[in-house]
């Protein structure tokens, strides 16, 4: 039987690979925008099992309005993305150190 | 007029003719200035012997008033006021005449200065000071005009401030007389402290309650108040009349003009101490510790500044020091209860010192500044009324009976003879051998200058004459009281009373009218036949022996006994090395401990350390935590993750 | 004529002529000295309304104006003055005055510094006059701003560090105080310092309230060993910003205490007068050896301030050890007012010596005491005032540095014998490095081509200095008039001061 | 959904028509002719400022609209208007800005309505879901805004920056709601809090959850340690994006965290009190210190924004009446003397250069002594010295602070400002105390420098007239 903790503990752990691949990656930034779109994957499983198990509506809703901004946030950040391309050429985390101090 | 305004009017007078004087000096030219200011003199001098004989003949009663209040604060009333009884008379009496004769003199002595307004502008401020000093009633304004005559001092010191001499010995002279200043501010401080007082003849009035008193000064030990009380304000008298160890600014002063070494530097200003002392003979009289302590102190005063006398060869120095001894025997007296005598021996010694000092003036214009005696002599050829008022001055500074210094002299000798009290039998040797030393300085200064063979070169020679009259009319003027005042008041003033109502003796302590009144059983003319046979007269008739063997019949003699005794003649011509210590000591110590902490204190640790300091570590910090910011986008969301970590750990597992 | 809400127009007056003045100066740069010079005479001439209308047998709050100001703090735009303030605003127009004339012949940007000093002047007057807590640190810490320019911008060659160096040191003691304000209105919920001196709390609190009070006024006065701000700022300011600072801003610091640390802190200050005073009499003797040891005018004469300032703050802390030694007051008072006329004196006098070095400075352009010598043979004149004001400084009897000293010693004799004795040691050092400094600049040969070309005082230096000089005389030859202005209010601090606040 | 609800939301209904209004028109009007979108944004402003007003000014209950989702209060309108007023400012400094660079495009202003947008969300959300929604609308517009010149390495550098952690920090906001929804089983903010009054829900997962929103405001402000993207953000942007980023957001977050905490989770106040005791600390310290350090302005006043918001932070932690709106007095008056600060900047630079080196500002005061003043009373202002704004905004948070207890911390504030001062007074000297490297004369069109003007005055003014606004804000929260 699968219980809350199940799932809250997967979501924990979906929450921590994401944040842990945006402070381990140091080569694409790329991976960066999957490792976002990863840690709001996390956040929606945990309202979806919340809602779920408290049987409260609210939390499925809350987690349309969610992927849609993932949506737009993927948008904007692949947009961003290019236009960092554009500038160096280059999409590694290690380079982007200009501003620092 | 009322009386009041004819007090008002004393030291008023000489303030505005100062004032115009100095202010106005393009204005009134140089013939105005000594104009204004010898009239405004004058004036003071008239009115303040119109005042003496009232006091003295007409049995003016004791005047003690306010002219206006300085200021309230505390329920304490401070005042300027004047308190006028035989002893204000008597100075104001004796500071108004010799101002006035050093006034005119300066017509002469200063006759070529640039700077001739300013000294009369100087001199009458000063016979101003001077005068509130001696009419004040209250001791804030005893302090005002104490240190109003400092200044003026100060000014005159130095009143040929280009020459790097005088203006060192200006300040010198101020600053050792604030050492004096500052022990007597403590003792008014401690007057006020303990009687509520500034006022006179309240704080008189106060004594006796007050006399038991004790307090600890150091942990437990008691002090009485009164010891306390009349220590720190002889301190005062010690700097102001040049009492040892604080002597050492008035032979430097002689750098100042001679007129105003006359004046301030011998016959007022330095007797200030002594004044203040006999005002104040009712707190005085209130501790045997601080009596004995101003006998010693006069003592070593009287006996070992006038060793220095015998080998100083600059003519100033040789007075100055004889003032230096003089001053030591009025504080003898004053030691000894005898206030009276004392201030008897003041007014003599104004006289014949103001005399000395004018008649050493009158030589030294006559040879163009030149004041060294080795290069003098003969003079008495040259210039026979100055020679003349010498001898006079001489004769009276060495107690030739009838000449007025006998009288003073003799009368404190005896005083300590008689007085009982712990140090006066050093202190009856010290003035007993000082009456040798003084004849012998005395009688060599005369001999170098005005007798044996000329030493003066040629030029200096063919233009001393005898000096104008506006010199020599006061040197008359005062040769006259130096012969014979002594002579005329010392009946009167000591035994008849005239200065019962200022000066309070316990009888116990009385030795003026407890043993020496007898002496004059026979009258005056009688104790100065006596004055013949006494041991005095022969101690200094050898002095004046010894003086004209070596200084007149036998010139090599001196060189030998100098070689012969040459260690000390070293320490005698090094005045035993108060100076050399004190420059070392004090002066040294005090520029050095400034340093220290200027360098040290201020500019290391405050500033270096703590100030700066502390601003370059908030600027290392700032260097080093904007490492932080590395740059790497992985190393911002490591620092976000550290803190989640970090507040979840601390938040919820550590709870 | 009374009704006039005088303290607001001495305070708003100057600071409108200031804008003016600085609006003025690009078009027509002419106006702007003599249109400076109208505002402070009038303000001067204002404040003398004020001492012709005060009532000198009250401690109450006299011309005293209040209307909301922060109604939800409950804060007032409230002034108002007794006998210890009008004495410190007196001197303070009258120096705006001085300080106008003085910078007369400012040739960079003068319409700025003469807005400057306007602006100075009128925040100093408002802090001496307000009577709302939060109000008086509005003005105690607006003034750093324009000080804080005039040493800037107009000052020497190491100004930046002297400017930044004043600020942060008076910044850094007032926030303290700041502090210390909140934490009064949150126990008290008023900001009214009349309600703040009636406020009764406990020990702990007051001490550290003290201990704030005490922090931010010790570096105004300055005490040792906050003070290392003032020989800077003075060596670097211009001559006019050395005048206010010395005639009139040390005096915030004491009057702060006056006015705060002691009446509302009783308790505490009875606890730690120890301190004040120990710190008081280190400065005296300390700081007097230090100013021994300068070779610079002006740091010499800061050094001096902060000797003399010693004696303010003296004199402020003996009554609790006057109480505690005799058993009674007297005494107590004495060293107040003593200390008062200190601050007044101590304004003439130093401010009066700045001037002097000014003088020379502007006609020699350096102020090293070995750059000159034998003044006194090419400006006679002058000589004799800078003899008069050095003398004055070292406490001569006759001129004003001698009152408050004299007082303060006095009082300070009821409290300790050891008190009086190191507080008298200024007389001997005092002397040493005011009178030796007269001697190395003053005295002896003339020195160099530069002390022989040097022009005795012209028209404007002839006035500041004798203005000075008339009000150093005066003060010191009749200060009856002072110490009866003030004496009812330093009464009434004195039986304030020894009521146990411990509620 | 009623009339009356729509009416709660006409100023936001307002704006969002406007922008796409903005949006669609510039698409049809030539370069020479980008003016008219300027306008037509600053009469959107004005026009809602007139709303907003409107709505401030009728009895003043909280009213609650859209199935509680939405909050109409005197807090939300006070902020909504200066936010209006304040973006008026920044519009009219970045027209100068952007006409110089090449930049005077349309997007420049649709985004910033649809910031603004986001922001009134923010300020009137009353849920977590609104409050989500107004969050990401704000910041998503931001990003695009940071990268808005296409055509700067710095700026693109900056945007990433922005973006990836910005995200990062939603995410950790969108997790910290998950488990306060998990524990309340409520989105709506009143319903969590009563749920929280009622002993409802976990302590582990409210407390994990608190942690994790707090950091998520905590970023929004840049409170240490989630201040990191703030000097290379505010470096890297455009001068006019700085300008923007430093105000507006700044009340928007300080919305943010009094709906979440105060509205929220008050219930848990012991917790997060200590956790913002932390940051406010740990943002006074590092702001100050490290802003002596830097040479470049913009990144100095970076790091000044983040020790103002240690500042901010002193005044939530009481979590009284008296804190809030001292909190909201200061982040209002911080966004003011913030866009002036910034907007002399714009002043200083010249076509293709910004100025951005604090050697930029020297001489200033000869160059321009009427704007010198201008920058002079706002650097005293920031440094908070009476009698400007800036210190009767740090003395209400201060006596917050104490009012609650935390004498040290009080007294580090102090100490912290004092620090502070040093830089601030730094930007004094180099304006007034030195001699100009460039004696050119520094022009600028009629409305920025009047603008200018009124906003340096305000500083002084707020200052002198400070009751009216402490009353205003302390009125926001009876």
């Amino acid at each position: 039987m699968l219980t809350l903790a199940h799932f809250i503990t997967l979501g924990a752990v979906l929450f921590c690979i994401s944040v842990a691949g945006i402070f381990l990656n140091r080569k694409n930034v790329l991976i960066l925008l999957m490792c976002i779109e990863l840690m709001l994957l996390a956040v929606n499983m945990n309202f979806i099992a919340f809602a779920r198990f408290l049987d409260v509506l609210d939390g499925q809703v809350f987690v349309f309005f969610i992927l849609t901004v993932a949506a737009a946030e993927a948008a904007i950040g692949l947009a961003l993305l290019v236009v960092l391309f554009r500038n160096r050429r280059s999409i590694s985390v290690e380079d982007i150190a200009d501003l620092k101090g | 007029m009322s009386i009041e305004t004819v007090l008002l009017l004393i030291p008023l007078l000489p303030l505005v003719g100062s004032a115009v004087a100095g202010l106005l000096r393009h204005q009134v030219g140089r013939a105005g200035a000594h104009w204004i200011t010898i009239l405004a003199v004058a004036g003071s001098a008239l009115l303040s012997a119109w005042v003496a004989w009232q006091v003295f003949f007409n049995g003016l009663p004791t005047m003690d008033y306010t002219v206006y209040t300085w200021a309230v604060a505390d329920g304490i009333r401070f005042e300027v006021g004047f308190l006028v009884d035989s002893l204000t008379a008597l100075m104001m009496t004796v500071v108004t005449f010799v101002s006035l004769m050093v006034h005119i003199y300066t017509i002469g002595y200063m006759h070529d200065d640039p700077g001739y307004q300013r000294f009369f502008s100087y001199i009458n401020l000063f016979t101003f000071a001077m005068l509130m000093l001696v009419m004040a009633n209250n001791f804030m304004q005893l302090f005002f005009g104490w240190e109003a005559v400092g200044l003026v001092s100060y000014l005159l010191i130095g009143f040929w401030f280009k020459k790097d001499t005088a203006v060192k010995a200006n300040l010198k002279a101020f600053l050792v007389n604030r050492v004096g200043d500052f022990g007597f501010l403590l003792g008014i401080a401690a007057i006020l402290a303990y009687m509520g007082s500034l006022n006179y003849a309240e704080v008189f009035a106060q004594v006796p309650a007050v006399e038991g008193t004790t307090i600890s000064l150091f942990g437990d030990t008691q002090w009485s108040l009164m010891t306390v009380i009349c220590i720190c304000l002889f301190i005062g008298a010690m700097g102001k009349s040049a009492q040892v160890p604080l002597h050492v600014w008035l032979p430097d002063s002689m750098e100042g003009p001679t007129p105003i070494s006359a004046l301030i530097h011998a016959a007022t200003m330095v007797t200030a101490g002594i004044f203040m002392v006999a005002r104040l003979s009712p707190i005085f009289e209130s501790s045997e510790v601080a009596l004995s302590f101003i006998l010693v102190i006069g003592a070593i005063t009287a006996l070992f500044m006038g060793l220095v006398g015998i080998v100083q060869n600059d003519i100033k120095r040789v007075v100055a020091y004889s003032t230096l001894s003089q001053l030591g025997y009025m504080t003898v007296a004053l030691g000894a209860s005898a206030y009276s005598v004392a201030i008897f021996h003041l007014m003599t010694h104004a006289f014949f010192k103001a005399l000395l000092f004018l008649a050493a003036g009158s030589v030294i214009i006559a040879l163009h500044h030149k004041q060294d005696m080795r290069e003098m002599g003969g003079l008495r050829k040259y210039m026979p009324i100055t020679a003349a008022t010498a001898w006079v001055g001489s004769l009276a500074l060495i107690g030739f009976p009838f000449f007025s210094g006998f009288f003073s002299k003799d009368l404190i000798i005896e005083a300590v003879h008689y007085a009982d009290r712990p140090g006066a039998g050093f202190a009856y040797f010290a003035v007993m051998a000082g009456v040798l030393i003084t004849a012998l300085y005395t009688f060599r200064m005369l001999y170098l200058t005005f007798h044996g063979p000329t030493r003066m070169d040629e030029e200096t020679r063919s233009h001393a004459h005898e000096t104008p009259a506006v010199v020599t009319i006061p040197l008359i003027l005062l040769a006259i009281p130096s012969l014979a005042i002594g002579y005329f008041t010392v009946e009167p003033l000591l035994f008849g009373g005239a200065l019962s109502d200022s000066i309070v003796v316990r009888s116990a302590n009385d030795v003026v009218a407890n043993d020496l009144a007898g002496k004059f059983d026979h009258g005056v003319l009688a104790f100065a036949l006596h004055g013949f046979l006494t041991p005095v007269f022969w101690l200094a008739m050898l002095g004046v022996g010894i003086s004209t063997y070596i200084y007149l019949f036998n010139p090599g003699l001196a060189d030998t006994l100098k070689r012969r005794f040459h260690a000390i003649w070293k320490i005698l011509d090094n005045k035993y090395g108060f100076d050399t210590l004190y420059q070392k000591t004090l002066t040294g110590a005090g520029l050095g401990i400034a340093s220290g902490l200027s360098k040290g204190g201020d500019r290391t640790v405050i500033d270096g350390w703590l100030v700066n300091g502390s601003a370059r570590m908030v600027g290392r910090m700032s260097g080093a935590l904007r490492q932080l910011q590395s740059g790497f986008l992985f190393h911002y969301a490591f620092v976000m993750v550290v803190a989640l970590v970090a507040l979840v750990a601390s938040f919820v597992l550590l709870r | 004529m009374l009704d006039w809400p005088l303290l607001s127009l001495l305070t708003w007056i100057p600071i409108a002529g200031a804008v003016v003045v600085a609006a003025l100066g690009q078009r027509s740069p002419d106006m702007v000295r003599p249109l400076a010079l109208i505002v402070a005479l009038v303000t001067f001439g204002l404040s003398l309304l004020l001492y012709v209308g005060f009532d000198a047998s009250t401690a109450q709050m006299q011309f005293v104006e209040k209307t909301v100001w922060i109604e939800a703090f409950n804060i007032h735009y409230h002034l108002g003055i007794d006998g210890l303030s009008l004495p410190l605003i007196l001197l303070n127009t009258l120096i705006c005055v001085l300080v106008i004339v003085g910078g007369w012949g400012i040739k960079d940007r003068p319409h700025q510094y003469m807005a400057a000093f306007l602006m100075l002047h009128a925040l100093m007057t408002g802090m001496f006059a307000a009577l709302d807590a939060l109000l008086f640190y509005v003005f105690f810490e607006a003034i750093l701003v324009p000080m804080f320019l005039i040493i800037g911008i107009w000052g020497g060659p190491n100004r930046i560090y002297a400017t930044v160096k004043f600020f942060l040191f008076t910044f850094f003691g007032s926030v303290f105080m700041l502090i210390a304000l909140l934490w009064l209105y949150l126990d008290s919920g008023s900001f009214a310092v009349a309600d703040l001196q009636q406020h009764q709390f406990g020990l702990t609190a007051q001490i550290l309230v003290f201990l704030a009070f005490l922090i931010a006024f010790a570096v105004k006065v300055p005490m040792w060993p906050v003070h290392t701000w003032l020989p800077d700022a003075h060596v670097e300011a211009p001559t006019g910003g050395s005048v206010v600072l010395a005639a009139v801003m040390l005096k915030i610091g004491g009057y702060g205490l006056l006015r705060f640390a002691l009446p509302i802190t009783p308790d505490a200050a009875a606890h730690l007068d120890w301190l004040v005073i120990a710190l008081s009499l280190i400065a005296i003797v300390y700081i007097g050896f230090v100013a021994l040891a300068q070779s610079d005018m002006k740091k010499l004469i800061a050094y001096s301030s902060i000797s003399h300032m010693g004696f303010v703050t003296l004199g402020m802390f003996l009554a609790f050890a006057i109480a505690r030694n005799t058993g009674e007051l007297t005494g107590a008072g004495l060293g107040i007012s003593g200390a008062m006329v200190q601050m007044i004196s101590h304004g003439f006098i130093s401010g009066a010596m700045f001037l002097a070095v000014g003088v020379l400075y502007d006609r020699v352009h350096s102020r090293e005491i070995s750059a000159y010598g034998g003044v006194a043979n090419t400006m006679p004149w002058f000589a004799m005032f800078a003899v008069l004001f050095f003398m004055a400084n070292s406490g001569l009897p006759g001129t004003s540095g001698f009152v408050g000293e004299f007082m303060v010693i006095l009082a300070a004799f009821h409290a300790s014998f050891w008190f009086a004795f190191a507080a008298a040691v200024t007389l001997i050092l005092g002397a040493a490095y005011s009178l030796w400094l007269v001697k190395r600049v003053f005295y002896g040969e003339v020195a160099n081509d530069n002390v022989a070309s040097l022009k005795d005082l012209e028209g404007r230096e002839w006035f500041m200095l004798t203005v000075l000089a008339v009000f150093t005389l005066g003060l010191g030859l009749w200060p009856y008039p002072l110490i009866e202005l003030m004496e009812p209010s330093v009464q009434n601090l004195v039986e304030h001061i020894m009521q146990s606040k411990l509620g | 959904m009623t009339l009356a609800e729509l009416q709660l939301a006409l100023p936001e209904i307002f704006v969002l028509s406007m922008a796409c209004v903005v949006l669609l028109a510039d698409l049809f009007i030539s370069d020479e002719r980008r003016g008219l979108t300027h306008t037509l944004a600053v009469i959107t402003l004005v026009f809602a400022t007139i709303l907003s007003l409107r709505l401030m000014m009728a009895p003043g209950e909280v009213i609650y609209g859209f199935s509680d989702t939405f909050i109409r209060d005197r807090f939300g309108d006070v902020l909504k208007v200066f936010s209006y007023l304040i973006l008026i400012g920044v519009f009219v400094y970045a027209k100068h800005y952007l006409r110089q660079f090449d930049l005077f495009k349309g997007e420049f202003y649709t985004l910033s309505l649809f910031a603004l947008l986001g922001t009134m969300v923010l300020i009137s959300a009353g849920s977590l879901l609104t409050v989500y929604l107004g969050l990401e609308l704000l910041t998503l517009a931001s990003y695009a805004l940071v990268a808005i010149d296409r055509n700067s390495m710095q700026g693109s550098e900056a945007a990433v920056k922005y973006f990836v952690l910005g995200s990062l920090a939603s995410g950790f906001l969108l997790f910290g709601m998950s488990l306060i929804f998990g524990a309340t089983g409520s989105l709506d903010l009143n319903d969590v809090s009563a749920a929280l009054a009622s002993g409802m829900g976990e302590s582990m997962l409210l407390t994990v959850g608190l942690v994790f929103i707090v950091l998520g405001i905590a970023f929004k402000l840049g409170a240490v340690p989630l201040h990191m993207w703030i000097p290379d953000v505010y470096h890297g942007a455009p001068l006019p994006i700085t300008l923007f980023l430093s105000s507006i957001p700044k009340l928007a977050a300080v919305a943010l965290a009094i709906r979440l905490l105060d509205n929220g989770l008050i219930e848990l106040h012991a917790d997060w009190q200590g956790m913002l005791i932390v940051l406010a600390a740990l943002s006074m310290i590092l702001g100050n210190v490290v802003a002596i350090a830097q040479t470049n302005i913009k990144r100095m006043l970076a790091y000044s924004t983040i020790s103002h918001m240690g500042f901010v932070l002193l005044g939530m932690l009481p979590a009284t009446q008296q804190g809030y709106a001292a909190a909201m007095f200061y982040a209002i008056v911080y966004a003011i003397m913030s866009a002036g600060a910034f907007a002399v900047l714009i002043l200083l630079s010249n076509k293709g250069a910004e100025a951005e080196n604090l050697d930029d500002l020297k001489g200033l005061a000869k160059r321009n002594p009427w704007h010198a003043l201008m920058m002079l009373m706002l650097m005293f202002s920031l440094a908070g010295i009476p009698v400007f704004v800036g210190f009767f905004a740090k003395w209400q948070v201060i006596a917050a602070t104490l009012s609650a207890g935390f004498t040290w911390l009080s007294i580090l504030a102090v100490v912290m400002a004092v620090i502070g001062a040093f830089y601030y007074l730094r930007v004094v000297k180099l304006m007034y105390f030195d001699e100009p490297d460039d004696t050119e004369p520094v022009a600028a069109p009629v409305d920025f420098r009047a603008v200018l003007t009124v906003n340096g005055v305000a500083v002084l003014a707020l200052g002198i007239f400070s009751g009216g606004l402490i009353s205003l804000c302390v009125s926001s929260f009876v």
